[in-house]
């Protein structure tokens, strides 16, 4: 945590799709940096291309999806360049990720010991016995209740929360260097988000893990991380810690985001709202990709693409209104 | 808000149950009670909130309400009629006055049907409207809730979801209905749509003077648009009263435990907060729930007498009901260190 | 487990009670059959007698009965042709049918499932297209034909392989090809959508970022997955094979339950037609269990039902 | 092809500015022609038709002139086989060329017609199955298990046994044996549009259940109920065929592909293009209509259109 080398730098990252029906750029030109056991959140709706950064950081882009410009620097090493097999062995011991539904990311027809087994041995090349301890080791870890019960079962027969936490359990066992957690609490219930959420919280620190943890909550963000990113239509418009970004947000969709989710403080007045619909990544709108809907909008926004601009040293923005 | 004069609604000892019975002539019996012994009124012009987690009973109800499902005891009153006493064609025509809005609006709206034949089709199934007079009342309709009357000769698929619910809405207002039962409406929306979808709820609320039973779990939305809230817990309700009232002052535990799981939108709040009770562990099985009181076995305050006696539901202030054996009588912000450890 | 079978068998009554229904109004349409049965100077009065022997005077309903209780006891009536009871002449032709329809399967199964693998992994190259063009080809040849073109290609023009008949493991290849090749098209295209299907799946992301090696993820989680419907497809191919079995045992000459109900048809022998639909049936019905209790086997979820 | 944030939320499609107004047929053609098989299977469908519809127009001869002289010609590109006729002759002298011609009016008419019965039948059975559920659901799926269990094609040709054969009633028989996979999968689609919301919100506005099936149901089940129809087009020809190959089907003088190819089996040691190209002419016919089919499915199924991806 002390050097200041960042453990994961994405330099302007693209990822397009190349569908039947024409190119769909979901990513755009992605920069931004994370430091080893730091926690950083990348918020977004549905299509902002939150989870492509993701699949792109992890080498899952399948086809029809391509990376196709920028890095991805992990540790000074470019990922991008990677044969397969290389991946493999980051993804085995540096990178793991944990995803949004549980239930779908578990193989139904294996049970959740041989899960946590089979990645052990290939993540830590120990013996099936010296396996199984650790994966007893990682139940405890995580808080499961009754490791015993759960290490036997299949993963319908355990509820969303327990599911979850084996995935935590899988993914942070070869102790990697950053854990990517893709909506991990979005499929479960308050009560147990509060849980999972702690345990990835007090196992990062433990580990010295760094989290990316993408959300399109704010209360989670707010609860969870040091630092935000801000995403739309696929690009990022905004870089801030949590505090600046809720105290004084500086892009106008953030700041939309922020006063159209209820709060519980607030009473009667009524939420103030974002016009118009998120746009889909094969259809976006040119110049700044928010115009449309941003009540400040001026004519140039309809035309001219906005750069990131720095503001100061952790706050970012990418809008025409910051432009000195 | 209008004053709550008469009952629209009443939900009578309301019991649900599912049978999951297995083996060779039912031999090991096995019922999901979804709804217990569940019973609510709803006054005309108001908002109830129902929350809770999933698996709790509370989209059972909303069936058993709009008499989709029967229950296995206790009355549906909708102003004054037993909805289940009602032949099918006297219960056709009472429904007229409720209606209402689900979860998933791609999934709400036939996708091989043109919008103006979607608002249209109570219309025709009542005939309520013919020729000019459909056109005239769909097209309003869809300006009602923001849609451009153009939008009518479009598929489902062309909009976004946002849209798509305000097509259900318009549909729900269609046969202008008294209660509109709101299921988990904005869940299924992106967070900057939700609150477009929460205003127009609350604005033809105040045009057409609607009364709402709104079922959510997110329970910042629920607050911003209920009058009441009653909280649910395995098919039974723990607590009900004003919003403000269960918001600040929750009685039961459970209330309590949910309300502090909430994340807070707010980085400063997490920072001044003390650690405060959360419950451990997992909802139980709902096929097998616990003896006594069903949220003993997550309760941090249970004592010997949860776990064998059921408690009922109790008055603990004005506006607001509880079912514990002992509720919390303190302010939250109020609570001493000390009692605050015993709660965690 | 045992009482899902046991639920799933009583299922089967009513099942049992339409397929003998059937097999007998199919027999009570087609007319008197004692005129056949008889010599043809027999008097109006032999005719009478021989009709009240067989119950043929009664309603439809009772006769219905008598002939469902008798065939509970196993009792399908005599064989004119062979003056035997009908269903020891179909079992004994039971076993020939049975082998053939084990090579094809063997032929199909083993065509198809590599194939399929192959096709879904190496998806869209020029391998799949080849691979995906000859099933359709093979879904689209008649099997007669096929059996047809491989006597004119093996036995006649070749001369390695004999033409028809029984014996020999050479006289069971071409039959098997025959029967095994439109089955063996279905199978490989439900393997290949079905392994693209499971390599699409949430788990295999998961399996890939815990980085799990290229081979266990093909061969242990995808193929293990995917076997599922393919299994339970494969053993409800039973009912076109045996249709198919009707076809190539009569171009092969084969001496199995196909040919005799094709020459019984033609007779007119309603005893043996009837035995034979209601034995084939019970196969079928027989294979269609097997495939669902091997699916819960497979497939942890279903256990709980 | 999946892009990963689509999965989570499918509200990303954003109302774009009205559609331009393509007339669905120029939309379907083109979607056909950028499937390579599609254009292919459709291809071989309207060629056949052509040849059914002008068969006396083009065939060079009568089909059913008998001329022993000319008997078991060889086609003409073997030794002995002249223009005259082309695809050689058969065992009756008969012009095999214009006998397959013949054959198509035959495939075609009755492959289509039996679909068309079968299809009906099933359609009705698994909506009905489906939707009301219960006792009159447990009583249809019982009937479709007992045919399930009997091969269509030996009940066909048992009852074919039984009132004799004949066009009229081969493809009535073909009609009433084959609609179980119909009202199976209708069935089964039905089911899951049930859970749908939709339907839930169109009994609670007062539509009727007739009204929910016409409406609600059979458009959304009908793209599949094409599909499996297209493709049972294809089964039924061969099963046409393969019954007239058993001589329970189309019988002489009337010309199918089924039968001309038994009568090539006798001669097969000496003449081989009597057997090999009525079977050439099932499979050509077969495999365009499965093509077709195909390519119906990829088009039309949910899972791959982006338009009706439900949850």
């Amino acid at each position: 945590m002390e050097s200041n080398q960042p453990l994961l730098e994405v330099e302007h990252l693209s990822t397009h799709f190349f569908t039947e029906n024409g190119v769909v750029p979901s990513i755009n030109d992605i920069t931004f940096s994370i430091a080893p056991g730091e926690i950083v959140a990348l918020v977004g709706e549905s299509g902002s291309g939150k989870s492509v950064t993701s699949m792109s950081i992890m080498g899952l882009v399948e086809s029809p999806g391509k990376i196709v410009n920028g890095r991805i620097l992990f540790n000074n090493q470019d990922l991008t360049a990677l044969s397969y097999r290389k991946y493999q062995k980051i993804r085995r011991n540096d990178i793991s990720m944990v995803f949004q539904e549980p239930l779908t990311a578990l193989n139904p027809v294996f049970s959740i010991g041989f899960h946590l087994v089979e990645t052990i041995i290939v993540q830590q090349k120990v013996s099936k016995k010296k396996a199984k301890a650790i994966a007893f080791e990682w139940l405890e870890k995580v808080r499961i209740p009754n490791p015993k019960e759960v290490f036997a079962s299949y993963p319908h027969e355990l509820s969303g929360g327990m599911r979850q936490r084996v995935m935590i359990a899988m993914a942070l066992s070869s102790h990697p260097r950053l854990l990517i957690a893709d909506e991990p609490t979005t499929a479960l219930d308050v009560t147990i988000q509060k849980q999972i959420l702690d345990v990835m919280k007090t196992l990062s620190k433990e580990l010295d893990t760094a989290i990316l943890f993408i959300t399109h909550d704010l209360g989670v963000v707010a609860e969870m991380v040091d630092r935000v990113m801000v995403m739309y239509g696929g690009e990022i418009v905004e870089t801030s810690s949590v505090k600046q970004l809720f105290h004084t947000p500086k892009h106008p969709y953030s700041e939309g985001l922020l006063k159209s989710t209820p709060k519980i403080q607030q009473s009667d007045e009524k939420l103030d709202t974002i016009g118009g619909a998120v746009p889909s990544p094969a259809n976006l709108p040119t110049g700044c990709k928010f115009h449309p809907r941003c009540p400040k909008a001026f004519d140039r926004c309809t035309s001219e693409h906005p750069s990131l601009i720095n503001l100061n040293n952790e706050n970012q923005v990418r809008c025409l209104l910051y432009e000195s | 808000m209008t004053a709550h004069t008469s009952p629209l609604l009443e939900i009578k000892d309301i019991t649900k149950s599912f049978d999951f019975s297995k083996g060779w002539m039912k031999k090991k019996q096995q019922f999901l009670t979804a709804v217990n012994n569940v019973s609510l009124t709803i006054y005309e012009g108001e908002t109830v909130g129902i929350v809770g987690e999933s698996g709790c009973g509370k989209s059972t109800l909303a069936n058993v309400v709009m008499g989709v499902l029967p229950p296995d005891e206790g009355k549906i009153m909708f102003n004054g009629t037993d909805i289940f006493s009602l032949s099918k064609k006297e219960l056709k025509n009472k429904r007229k006055g409720f209606q209402m809005v689900f979860q998933d609006p791609s999934s709400s709206l036939n996708p091989r049907m043109k919008v103006f034949d979607i608002i249209a089709e109570p219309l025709r199934a009542y005939k309520m409207a013919v020729g000019e007079r459909l056109i005239e009342e769909v097209e309003s309709l869809l300006t009602n809730v923001g849609l451009d009357i153009s939008y009518k000769e479009r598929y489902p698929h062309e909009f976004s979801g946002g849209q798509r619910q305000r097509i259900v809405i318009a549909r729900a207002l269609a046969l202008k209905p008294k209660l509109i039962v709101c299921d988990e409406p904005v869940s299924a929306l992106d967070v900057s749509i939700q609150a477009q979808i929460l205003n127009l709820l609350q604005e033809l609320q105040e045009r057409y003077s609607l009364t709402y039973l709104f079922i959510g779990h997110g329970l910042p939305s629920v607050h911003y648009i209920s009058d009441r809230i009653a909280v649910m817990y395995l098919g039974e309700i723990v607590e009900i009263g004003k919003k403000d009232v269960i918001f600040n002052n929750p009685a039961h535990p459970y209330t309590r435990a949910l309300l502090s799981s909430i994340p807070v939108p707010d980085p400063d709040h997490h920072e001044n907060r003390p650690q405060e009770s959360y419950i451990l562990g997992d909802m139980p099985n709902p096929t097998d729930p616990p003896s006594g009181c069903k949220f003993h076995t997550r309760c941090p305050i249970a004592q010997d007498i949860c776990k064998e006696k059921s408690p009922a539901p109790a008055s603990v202030r004005d506006n607001q009901e509880a079912a514990c054996h002992f509720p919390i009588m303190e302010p939250a912000a109020e609570l001493s260190q000390e009692q605050r450890a015993s709660v965690y | 487990m045992s009482s899902y079978i046991r639920r799933r068998l009583i299922q089967l009554l009513p099942v049992m009670f339409i397929i003998i229904f059937i097999v007998y109004s199919l027999v009570y349409f087609a007319g008197d059959p004692v005129l056949l049965m008889l010599p043809e100077n027999a008097t109006q009065e032999d005719i009478a007698q021989m009709r009240a022997a067989l119950n043929l005077d009664q309603p439809f309903y009772i006769q219905f009965f008598t002939y469902m209780s008798n065939v509970i006891q196993g009792d399908f009536g005599d064989s004119f042709s062979y003056n035997q009871p009908a269903l020891d002449i179909v079992l004994e032709r039971l076993p020939a049918t049975i082998e053939l329809g084990i090579a094809s399967m063997i032929v199909a199964v083993g065509m198809a499932v590599p194939l399929g693998i192959w096709s879904a992994l190496k998806r869209n190259s020029l391998t799949d297209v080849f691979i995906t063009g000859g099933t359709v080809i093979g879904q689209a040849m008649p099997n007669f034909w096929l059996g047809i073109m491989l006597i004119l290609v093996f036995s006649v023009n070749l001369s390695i392989l004999p033409v028809s008949g029984t014996g020999t493991y050479a006289h069971l290849i071409l039959p098997a090809i025959t029967l095994g090749t439109g089955i063996s098209a279905q199978i490989a295209r439900l393997t290949r959508s079905s392994m693209l299907e499971t390599l699409n799946q949430d788990y295999i992301r998961t399996a890939k970022s815990n980085g799990i090696n290229r081979f266990s993820i093909i061969y242990l989680h995808a193929f293990r997955n995917s076997l599922i419907p393919v299994v339970t497809i494969t053993a409800m191919q039973t009912n076109a094979l045996i249709g198919g079995a009707l076809v190539t045992e009569m171009i092969f000459a084969w001496p199995g339950l196909g040919q005799l109900l094709i020459q019984a048809i033609h007779a007119r022998d309603m005893a043996i037609v009837q035995a034979s639909v209601f034995i084939i049936a019970i196969i079928v019905i027989l294979m269609n269990f097997i495939a669902d209790i091997l699916y819960k086997l497979l497939d942890p979820r279903i256990h709980l039902k | 092809m999946s892009i990963p944030e689509e999965k989570q939320q499918q509200d990303t499609v954003s109302a774009p500015p009205r559609l331009k107004k393509v007339s669905s047929v120029k939309k379907w053609l083109k979607l056909l022609l950028q499937s390579k098989t599609g254009t292919f299977g459709l291809f071989i469908v309207i060629f056949v038709f052509l040849t059914a519809a002008f068969a006396p127009w083009i065939a060079p001869h009568d089909p059913t002139e008998n001329n022993l002289a000319q008997m078991l010609q060889p086609p003409f590109w073997a030794e002995g086989g002249s223009m005259e006729h082309i695809l050689g002759t058969d065992n009756l002298g008969r012009d095999m060329f214009s006998r397959i011609l013949y054959g198509a009016q035959v495939s075609l008419l009755v492959g289509i017609t039996a679909v068309l019965i079968a299809g009906t039948i099933g359609l009705a059975a698994g909506i009905i199955a489906g939707y009301y559920g219960g006792f009159i659901d447990n009583l249809i799926m019982r009937f479709v298990d007992a045919f399930l269990a009997i091969p269509s094609i030996l009940l066909t040709l048992v009852i074919l046994g039984i009132v004799g054969p004949g066009m009229f009633t081969l493809i009535l028989v073909l009609g009433i044996t084959n609609w179980v996979n119909y009202a199976r999968i209708v069935r089964g689609e039905v089911l899951s549009l049930k859970e749908r919301d939709f339907v839930t919100a169109a009994s609670l506005m007062g539509v009727n259940d007739r009204k929910i099936m016409y409406r609600h149901l059979v458009p959304n089940v009908f793209s599949s109920f094409i599909v499996i129809a297209t493709l049972s087009v294809a089964t039924t020809i061969i099963s046409e065929a393969a019954l007239s190959f058993l001589g329970m089907g189309i019988q002489p003088p009337q010309i199918s592909w089924g039968g001309m190819l038994s009568s090539g089996r006798d001669y097969l040691a000496d003449s081989w293009w009597v057997a090999t190209f009525p079977g050439l002419a099932i499979t050509i016919t077969t495999l365009g209509i499965i093509f077709l089919g195909d390519w119906l499915r990829d088009v039309l199924d949910p899972k791959t259109n982006m338009n009706r991806k439900g949850r």
